[in-house]
């Protein structure tokens, strides 16, 4: 057994940046797991008399315009970003692996196919394609998985695709197939293993990125359903009211900016633990 | 005779995760105005931390943490930066060993060259008609018209002329050159070897060579520096050291060269074992544990050991080596 | 004589040359480049031919051709009767022809360990082995490694420990054929020794068939028993390691051997320098392709290019005016 | 360089043919009824089928994508139901809004970008990197929205130093970047971040290479030799990844744009998405992917124009 400290994990922690990060992603966790639990209030509770309310000791983070509670709503929003992360990068990801594995060690002209599909769907800008789409598509928290997938797998099979590529004609590879190996040995045994490092930088760099692309739609109302208290959602309530209800858009921009700077922070640590170029000292 | 450069027990030491890497412990050598010295070793005996201290261009890790460097006289460990540019180009210049990497591939070759005259005066078309003439010197075909190619452009060997072409140009005092062949073909390196020794009759300058083949240093060299794991183990006239050399490393690597060999031998000579691990040197001689000469004296680290007014060796067993 | 273990027919192995929008407007010849360009070579059973050449001359890539890392563009490979030009199980093939690799440690799969390493031929072949650990250890062993290597990972070995790592794999399935990319590239001199030692006491044992790949002059005589020259894809000389050492009939290989200073102050050298470099792939020169660096070169050899054919010894050369014992003496 | 263009240009062409035909296909083949939405719920079957009709519905898939095309090369993106107005001139009107915007986060992101990569470089290790680096990964983790949303509550609606609304007077220079500059800034402060990071890292990269060791061994000044020998190779990664990053931009634009209620690409988008208006989304998509393709054109021949060894596929 390996001391604690030269672990990844022991590593990670030693690292006041990766520490401050797990800590935010350990908060956001929690406060989805036990959203009902910690929840003041019912996030969907309306109290009429109680709209508009400032911060106070009844309301941490005050109410909108419907007299909901922000910070109940909030805590709920944590439990949907989560979802919606988890879910659309770990089905783009498990399709970008297989097609950029294909594209890298396949013959040329499917490289060359793959590449152009890759290529073309980089066209689309996210949000844009997600405005188009939203009109053809149920509102709904499957759309914005959709909108996601569509365009971030090609990032993910662009990646494993080049890395895949110039392992293809390294010499252990070469070796490999001298020695009788075949497709199935090579790809599983020896390339796989050599292309998850990057591939799991990227899928915790993206975690991010889907979070917010999940909050953009809702804002824009394409994301969550009516009424779903996604942090984008809360944040589109208190732009509506921006004049008399500032809170609710510092209260709700601030568990974004959070959790993205959270995952930001553990992609760089595991970037920097996980290839050798980059760490310090030779 | 005055020396070009001395090297006065030099010791670099970097900081590692493992703690203090002694890089170069102890390392001396003269180098005589007008000569070639060759330094021979093999991987990981401090030929480029040797050069990078020369330089003063260790990396950050990395300090001199004992001993001179003097040029003509002068100490420059620990020269004041502007007095250290004023070295680098003009009073020493290097040809590095691998000349697809070492040119700048985004700038042409003449704005390379322009810029490494910045010091001198002139207009632009003046510095890059001595940048052209230089070319032709080393042997560029058509060098007005080269000076407005890339370095990708020129082939491996045509690359290493510019090198040397801009080593040359400020008539240094010392030219380092570090590995210049070994990047190279063996038809190449001829061509190579052949050039600098020319540019060094034509120009009269002082040319630090550093290699791993004994074959060119034998050719090349007047005399010649031996290093083993970071430290100068035997220095002299390059015909006495490969003749007779009075170290057993020395005498270990020459016979290793199977191109020694006029007949076909059934085993080859090796050194067995190992370099010493530098962050935890052992104590006494550096090359003791694969040394068939080595006793129980070999635990006192052996001092260098004149057989010569010009050779030595830092053995305590000189003579039975020498028999 | 013995039926040749190895038969090399006019073997050609293509690249691609110019792609893409130039490619498509360039004339046919050009889009392919002749990497190597027609050699013919037999191998006997128990016999070590060194190919030797500059970079660029196509050694690696013939020795790659030979076990289908890349394709035949034209010409026949036949080994031990079989004809490994006409899509062979490569899979058996291979498990009798093993490849030893240019890189040491770039040829091992980085996140393997040794163990795993040395066992990767059973492995591959779905050989069940009773004692694996035994085994790993044994062929360790055999290398000149001991156990207790087992269990590191590529980048924890030396240049010289890796070089014995891939001796190891080599041999583990008992091959027929070894061919082996220059077996000392990268190691200093006083490793060196040992892996040629290693090389020549397995191939002793086992009376392997050995192909080295090399541009080391110094090792041949003690490693080869004969010579092939090659340049520019071609063969310009063949023959026996101490003929071609010691009177080289072409004007390349003596070049060669020329370039080559011994580390002997006083051994007096005489140079033959070539002109230029060697010529790219796709710029061939006419007649006989030396003929531009050629130092004796006569205007006929820009225009008719020379076969290979017997020397004044016993070898095979392709030059018009091939160099002759007795004037290597008065040189 | 010429075949180089070529090469890149066709390809940049096939991808806004495939990417807008894709789209259009979908647009043409997933939804129940078209006419239903073009037309209103209201409208009778006599009426939809005559729709129909005119518009080639009921042609095969294939046969209405040439028809768009044609329609398209023509120079006619269709009409926009709701104003009765050509698509093209309602697109055409949003472009130069949207494209300020960006050029304006692009000139945010690589002066200041380039600026922070470089000097952490410099100073690479000290504090001065390590607070440097924690800047660009917060200015990458911040939802541009929600800068965008920050942005507009403090400096534009509690201080009053910028408007809130609007792209300013046309005609009126000062007016329009007075407008431009805290949603152009809001945008692009996720790609100062990204460029730091490029740049630091490249140049960390380039001043390990060997003719950097090559320039420091002929004494030449050091910051000549980090900002224009260093710098001048760790730039070219940056510029294609601003390149890339144009897409990231037009999405954050749409937000931007609502946020500050300007004019442009993507509230135009929005606001068709909301009423079901195709043709007027499929004319912005078309508009927004051929601006974002060809700026990655033009950064992808920038770096070559940049980089010699690129040339050397011409």
């Amino acid at each position: 057994m390996k001391p604690f400290r030269r672990t990844l994990a022991g590593r990670l922690l030693a690292d006041p940046q990766a520490a401050i990060a797990m800590l935010i992603i350990a908060a956001l966790v929690l406060a989805a797991v036990f959203a009902d639990l910690v929840a003041p209030y019912d996030y969907s509770a309306m109290n009429l008399a109680d709209r508009f309310a400032r911060p106070s000791a009844d309301y941490w983070l005050g109410t909108d315009n419907l007299g909901r509670d922000t910070f109940s709503r909030l805590l709920q929003g944590g439990r949907i970003a989560l979802y919606v992360a988890l879910t659309a990068v770990s089905v783009s990801a498990l399709i970008g692996l297989a097609l950029g594995m294909i594209a890298g060690y396949g013959p040329r002209w499917l490289d060359n196919v793959l590449l152009f599909s890759f290529d073309t769907l980089r066209a689309y800008p996210t949000i844009i394609l997600a405005l188009a789409l939203a009109a053809l598509l149920p509102r709904g928290l499957s759309t914005v998985i959709i909108v996601v997938v569509i365009t971030s797998f090609s990032e993910y099979g662009r990646v494993v695709r080049t890395q895949t590529l110039s392992l293809k004609h390294a010499e252990f590879i070469l070796a490999e197939r001298a020695m009788g190996a075949g497709f199935g040995r090579i790809v599983f045994h020896h390339l796989l293993p050599n292309v998850l490092g990057p591939f799991f930088i990227l899928a915790a760099m993206n975690l991010p990125v889907v979070i917010t692309i999940e909050a953009g739609m809702s804002f824009l109302g394409i994301g969550v359903p009516p009424g779903t208290p996604s942090w984008g959602a809360t944040l589109k309530d208190g732009f509506d009211h921006i004049r008399t209800t500032p809170w609710i858009i510092i209260a709700g921009g601030l568990p974004l900016i959070l959790v993205t700077l959270g995952f930001t922070f553990l992609g760089e640590a595991l970037r920097d633990q996980l290839d050798p170029k980059l760490r310090r000292g030779r | 005779m005055t020396d070009t450069l001395t090297i006065e027990r030099l010791s670099v030491r970097y900081d590692t995760d493992k703690g203090p890497l002694e890089a170069l412990r102890d390392v001396s050598m003269n180098v005589p105005a007008g000569q070639i010295v060759g330094v021979v070793g093999e991987s990981g005996c401090g030929k480029s931390t040797l050069i990078s201290a020369l330089l003063h261009l260790l990396p950050e890790n990395g300090r001199v943490s004992h001993g001179a460097i003097r040029l003509e006289g002068d100490n420059i460990v620990g020269a004041p930066p502007r007095r250290l540019r004023d070295l680098r180009g003009r009073d020493m210049s290097v040809v590095f060993q691998d000349p697809m990497t070492s040119l700048n591939p985004v700038l042409s070759i003449g704005r390379q060259m322009r810029d490494i005259q910045y010091r001198d005066g002139g207009s632009r078309t003046e510095k890059d008609r001595r940048s052209a003439e230089m070319l032709g010197r080393v042997g560029l075909p058509d060098p007005d018209g080269k000076l407005s190619f890339y370095p990708h452009e020129l082939s491996g060997g045509m690359r290493q002329r510019v090198a040397i072409a801009m080593a040359a140009m400020m008539q240094p005092k010392l030219l380092i050159a570090d590995e210049p062949t070994t990047a190279l073909d063996a038809t190449l390196e001829v061509q190579i070897i052949e050039l600098l020794q020319e540019l060094q009759r034509e120009l009269g300058c002082t040319i630090l060579f550093i290699s791993h083949h004994l074959g060119v240093i034998a050719e090349l060299c007047e005399r010649v520096v031996v290093m083993y794991a970071g430290e100068t183990v035997e220095e002299g006239p390059v015909a006495d050291v490969f003749l007779n050399p009075a170290h057993p490393y020395t005498r270990k690597l020459i016979e290793c060269d199977p191109g020694r060999l006029k007949q076909r031998a059934e085993t080859l000579p090796a050194i067995a074992g190992s370099l010493p691990d530098l962050t935890d040197r052992p104590k006494g001689c550096i090359f003791r544990d694969r040394c068939d000469f080595a006793t129980d004296a070999c635990a006192d680290r052996p001092d260098r050991y004149f057989v010569d007014d010009t050779h030595w060796a830092a053995c305590h067993h000189t003579d039975e080596v020498r028999k | 004589m013995t039926q040749p273990i190895l038969t090399l027919k006019d073997v050609v192995v293509e690249f691609p040359g110019l792609r893409g929008l130039k490619g498509l407007m360039a004339p046919p010849e050009q889009r392919h480049v002749q990497a190597v360009a027609g050699i013919s070579l037999d191998v006997q059973p128990g016999e070590t031919v060194a190919i030797v050449g500059e970079s660029g001359s196509g050694k690696t890539t013939l020795a790659r051709a030979i076990n289908g890392l890349v394709p035949l563009a034209g010409g026949e490979v036949w080994f031990d009767g079989m004809p490994l030009h006409e899509r062979p199980d490569w899979h058996a093939v291979r498990r009798r022809v093993a490849m030893m690799f240019q890189d040491p440690s770039g040829s091992l799969s980085p996140r393997k360990t040794v163990r795993d390493l040395v066992l990767e031929p059973f492995a591959i072949h779905g050989i069940k082995l009773d004692d694996p650990g035994a085994k790993a250890a044994d062929l360790l062993a055999t290398a000149g490694l001991g156990p207790d290597f087992l269990a590191r990972y590529p980048h924890q070995l030396s240049g010289g420990q890796a070089r014995r790592v891939g001796v190891a794999r080599a041999l583990a399935l008992d091959p027929a054929m070894v061919l082996a990319d220059e077996p000392t590239a990268g190691l200093d001199v006083s490793i060196q020794g040992e892996i040629l030692n290693l090389l020549n006491r397995i191939k002793a044992q086992h009376g392997l068939t050995t192909v080295i790949i090399t541009h080391n002059l110094n090792i041949l005589r003690h490693v080869a028993d004969r010579v092939a020259v090659m340049y520019l894809g071609r063969i310009v000389e063949l023959g026996e390691v101490e003929q071609i050492l010691s009177t080289p009939a072409h004007p390349y290989t003596r070049a060669l051997m020329a370039a080559n200073p011994e580390p002997d102050p006083t051994a007096r050298h005489e140079r033959i320098t070539l002109k230029g470099e060697t010529p790219a792939l796709n710029a061939r020169p006419s007649g006989c392709e030396f003929h531009p660096r050629c130092p004796v070169a006569r205007p006929e050899c820009a225009e008719r290019a020379p076969l290979l054919g017997p020397t004044p010894g016993a070898g095979q050369v392709s030059c018009h005016f091939p160099i002759h014992k007795d004037e290597m003496n008065t040189a | 360089m010429l075949h180089y263009t070529l090469q890149r240009a066709a390809l940049a062409v096939a991808i806004v043919f495939v990417a807008i035909s894709a789209l259009y296909m979908v647009m043409i083949t997933l939804p129940g009824d078209p006419t239903s939405v073009l037309l209103g719920p209201r409208a009778t079957p006599e009426i939809r089928a005559e729709f129909r009709a005119q518009m080639g519905l009921d042609d095969p898939v294939l046969m209405q994508l040439a028809q768009f095309w044609g329609r398209v090369l023509s120079g006619d993106l269709g009409t926009d139901y709701y104003r009765d107005r050509p698509v093209a001139d309602a697109v055409m009107g949003a472009l130069p809004h949207t494209v300020a915007l960006v050029v304006g986060a692009i000139v945010w992101s690589a002066t200041l970008g380039i600026l922070l990569g470089a000097f952490s470089a410099d100073n690479r290790n000290t504090w001065l990197d390590r607070v440097s680096g924690v800047l660009s990964v917060g200015f990458i983790a911040a939802p541009s929205f929600v800068v965008a949303l920050y942005a507009l509550l403090f400096f534009a609606v509690t201080l009053g130093w910028f408007p809130t609304i609007g792209a300013g007077e046309p005609g009126d220079l000062g007016s329009r970047l007075y407008h431009l500059a805290l949603p152009s800034f809001a945008i692009g402060l996720a790609w100062v971040g990204y460029v730091a990071r490029i740049v630091r890292a490249s140049m960390l990269e380039a001043l390990g290479e060997n003719y950097i060791r090559t320039a420091r061994a002929f004494g030449l000044p050091r910051r000549k030799v980090i900002y224009s020998y260093a710098l001048r190779v760790a730039i070219l990664p940056a510029v294609q990844v601003l390149g890339v990053g144009i897409g990231g931009m037009l999405s954050s634009a749409v937000f931007a744009e609502i946020v500050f209620s300007r004019p442009g690409i993507g509230s135009l988008i929005y606001d068709s998405v909301s009423g079901r208006n195709y043709p007027l989304v499929m004319g912005a998509m078309l508009v927004a992917i051929g601006f974002f393709v060809t700026c990655a054109l033009v950064a992808d021949l920038i770096n070559a124009a940049l980089d010699p060894r690129h040339r050397k596929l011409s």
